[in-house]
């Protein structure tokens, strides 16, 4: 079957920022997005939720060049004062046009 | 009864002892831990059961009893954040925008403190105003947003203060307390009353599981009091005790009830770690979040709910006598 | 009191404005959320407790009471796709496979709607046949089966109609429903009355959470009122209007009550919008869930909830008058 | 009455039918399923419910009248490893890990088997100690320390036994049992009962909630038990029958009450499926949990639920009478 | 450490699919699978759940073979009718014969 | 934007490892994890939880040299007697100095 490769931006973040981080998304171009529940720690650690640790994983399949915009923007309005990572890698999607 | 009896007595209480319990399971390192969704449904519940019951009560109050305490509770919280960052700049060291955002949670009230201060004094057989639910709504959302104002007259400040105050204002908190206070409002006690045994017969116990679960959420925050230093933790202490004299004092002066003016002197007394929190992580992103959560949630929450309630109590009956 | 002031009436009730509440928060954007499980949990607690309600009155109808309305159920389920499915092809031009899927929607039942009759009717002190929640069950499936066949001698029609039909049977809305029916009938009154507290005791009130997530639900689905366009918004209304008088009509020919006939007239009125869509995603997979979907949930839910369930009452005195 | 009517009796009470719902359901293949977070915040609620029990109870018992039980409880727990391992072993041909383990499973107690037997016992109006909750608690840890133990003396025991100590002791069951007990003995009948109509009002019903989960976790087992053989599932059998014969003498050396030598001897014979496997997996990570859960969960709890519970109790009528 | 690399299908769909997929799955030769909750925003939106964006995200490790055999399979099933995405990239594994 | 290759561990695995399984990354050099719940099914199956398939999804983004030593550790503690499964991919990072 006939894929293409596109980039999977993935974002964990603490859960008050879902709503901001989706809706820059849409913005940069996803043309979609998956979010999956998640908790964990990491070397910051500082949160908003009185539930501890409580974070989202927001998955995006997007062309590489978005890929980059979202990577450049999360990283320069989230790094600094949020509990934030970013990362990227390559999948094989089939009907790659359905993405942008 | 002196203050320490009164203190034994309220830590005697299931309320209390589920929030200790709490404590100590996080200190046993044991996996008892409050499934999420348990959370926010106690949360859900809570918050609506006490905006009806505050409803039905504002039903049958004519607004000139109203109009008063209302006034006093908002002026209340305009006010608070002022002299907490002042307090906090000057005395503290703390930088503007953590000032600010410690002052926004101070300002503001925390509705479970409110909930274990009525639950203390319904079964002390201390009667108050009906409508106390209402005032936590007003006094719950003036002070973050004069905080974050104040925040914006420094240079730290970035993020955008109207989306934080529609963040506050449509926050679940308010949205649950206004929208319960409405439906009690509207549909009345007799409208209400099928649905009383949900709303009413369970508010206590559904507050004992509450509070287990704040005992857990606390305990696993208590790692950071050495991180946010002396000064905060006395804070913590005795701003709740200068807040509790202001509350009662401004009760006094609306002509509120001794039990009204404890209740008051209890909200003005807690720190928001719910919508507060949550609204000054978007407004004001460089407050460090560990400065004001650690401080309302691991020393003025446990503190109101062990010593403040049954002193700010007593505390109104002396001003009262 | 005239049609007006019952809607008016009804719509005081908490358990309508708790539906309000849950529209305007999304309306207003609120982060009110209602954690998935909660959702769960409600939906099992109803069908349940509704079950079990229905299971203890048929432990005490005889037979003879109850063969006539179960057989009207089943035929007014099994015709009512029949026109449906004729209209939406006819009138609206919709695809024989979307018609199919809309015609299963209102030819079942929504178990939340007849809980909210049945509670307008409590609260109006008028009686009706205990085992009403039977025949919720009963009505459920057939519209689902006679839909989905119907939809099959179309070309569009792929996927396996059995399985279709073991995934409607074997639902769980089916099996908590027949379950607590069996449960409730072999334990009888006195059997059911230790866990009457829980089941009957805080009904009312769960239904009001309930209602609070299906306004939110709701309130998220009306941007697709836009894509179903006015004819299906139509269906919508008037369809419930024309069942529930057949459904009234049907229960006068079975010698049933008038609040049974009410109740009857609000089930024939209701669209399902858990059983169904499940099943018909299955089953006609080609269907475009937005239409029936949005015009059981967005357009047919509220539109029996705040005018219906009060007019099919009347309509039922004006009929039994 | 003769076992078989009694048999018959318990079978039709809901508790005991929603467990069989439970299992029904998943034989039909049934999407029903509960959310997790619901089996989380039940077994919470349903644990801190009876310790809180118990610990009102406990607060009005003399010392004097609570020693001999509690000593001949820990007792039991303790002993009982040693023969369940010698049979497994000898008779069974398991390994010493994996005879180990499922006598860690069957020393210790299932609280649910536990709140059943006790909700069989207020419906049949039969009196017990009221401290019955706090030696639920007393035997769920000794025979895991016990079979732990002796596990290490056998070669394949890997793991730190204080490790899975620790991880019994504050595991969330024996935290909520016990702190539960602690806050209902600190405040007593009349600080409990506020939070009454939570605790004990819903417990019932909560049961039979948590007995539906039940059946479908069990239902989803049945599967594994080909792969245990015919010896553990006689072993699942006739070890509860053995283990209540002992408990009901126990409680009758003990000097304890007849209803309260039916709840020992429901004890005994149980096995836990929530304690002992997250100790055991730790601690003896070699042993095949499809042994010892299977059987706990399969075989014995569906045994003693349906026919051990009237049994013993029949069983402790005979020997009292 | 000995690892071989093998083929991570990715499913993302509405929540009412979760057991037929799963069906599909072990029919065609995938030795297991992990299920996350997700919800999600995509081009179609369109799904059953009235839980608004109830998805599942299912992960299986598999031979390059049967994630071919699986991409296809999904989307010549459910691509016209379903809210689904499928997508695949390789990782490395440990104990690489446990993966059919 | 600059980004480095890191490794990212998953490890798939019965819910009553999650904490031993947390302090063992801690212990080894990870720096962060995430938790996802999860649900699968796997060639063994066997799982203490009665709960039926509760598994947890730890994901840790490490270099290498850690995801090597994590990857060992993990086959070797835990494949003989445990539903567990472990894996490695490759991602981009952005602020690779965050993660050990
Ligand atoms: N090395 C890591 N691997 C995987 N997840 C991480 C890592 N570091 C951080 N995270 C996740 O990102 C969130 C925020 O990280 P931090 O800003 O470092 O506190 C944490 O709560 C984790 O869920
Ligand atoms: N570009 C994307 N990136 C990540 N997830 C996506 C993307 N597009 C769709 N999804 C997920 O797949 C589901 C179905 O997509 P769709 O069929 O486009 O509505 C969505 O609800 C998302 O969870
Ligand atoms: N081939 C696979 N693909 C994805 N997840 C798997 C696979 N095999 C096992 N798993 C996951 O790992 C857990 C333990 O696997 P096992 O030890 O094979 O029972 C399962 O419950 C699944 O969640
Ligand atoms: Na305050
Ligand atoms: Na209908
Ligand atoms: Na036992």
């Amino acid at each position: 079957m006939q894929t293409v490769p596109l980039k999977r931006v993935t974002i964990v973040a603490e859960a008050v920022l879902e709503r901001h981080l989706t809706a820059d998304l849409e913005r940069l171009g996803a043309r979609g997005w998956t979010v999956l529940e998640a908790r964990g720690s990491g070397s910051r650690g500082v949160r908003a939720d009185q539930v501890a640790g409580a974070n989202v994983q927001i998955e995006t399949l997007v062309q590489p060049a978005t890929a980059e915009r979202i990577v450049e923007h999360v990283a320069r309005q989230y790094f600094d004062n949020y509990a934030v990572i970013v990362y990227v890698d390559t999948v094989e999607v089939v009907r790659g046009d359905k993405y942008a | 009864m002196d203050a320490f009896e009164l203190v034994q007595a309220n830590l005697l209480s299931p309320v209390v002892l589920a929030f200790v319990l709490g404590l100590a399971a996080t200190r046993l390192r044991s996996d008892l831990e409050f499934p999420r969704d348990l959370y926010s449904a106690l949360a859900i519940y809570l918050l609506l059961a006490v905006g009806l019951k505050g409803g039905v009560s504002l039903s049958v109050t004519p607004l000139s009893e109203l109009w008063k305490p209302a006034l006093a509770t908002l002026a209340l919280g305009a006010a608070t954040p002022v002299w907490c960052i002042a307090i906090l700049q000057q005395l503290g060291r703390f930088s503007r925008v953590d000032a600010a955002a410690i002052a926004a949670h101070y300002g503001s009230v925390s509705a479970v403190t409110f909930l274990a201060a009525s639950s203390y004094l319904d079964a002390a057989k201390v009667g108050y105003e009906g409508f106390m639910p209402a005032l936590v709504a007003l006094l719950e959302v003036p002070a973050i947003v004069v905080a974050l104002l104040l925040a914006r007259r420094g240079e730290a400040a970035s993020g955008s203060a109207r989306a934080a105050l529609r963040e506050v204002l449509t926050g679940k908190s308010i949205v649950l307390l206004v929208g319960g206070t409405l439906i009690g409002l509207v549909s009345g006690k007799s409208g209400v009353a099928p649905v009383a045994p949900l709303f009413e017969g369970l508010f206590r116990g559904a507050l004992v599981l509450f509070l287990l679960e704040m005992g857990l959420v606390t305990g696993r925050r208590l790692g950071d009091l050495k991180r946010v230093g002396p000064f905060l933790i006395a804070f913590g202490v005795v701003m709740p005790l200068v807040h509790a004299v202001l509350g009662i004092g401004v009760a006094w002066l609306a002509g509120m009830s001794e039990g009204g003016a404890a209740l008051l002197g209890v909200l003005a007394a807690s720190a928001s770690y719910i919508a507060a929190p949550a609204a000054v992580r978007i407004a004001l992103p460089s407050a460090n979040p560990t400065f004001s959560l650690t401080a309302s949630l691991a020393v003025t929450f446990p503190f109101n709910l062990v010593v403040g309630i049954p002193l700010y109590h007593e505390l109104a009956q002396r001003i009262y006598a």
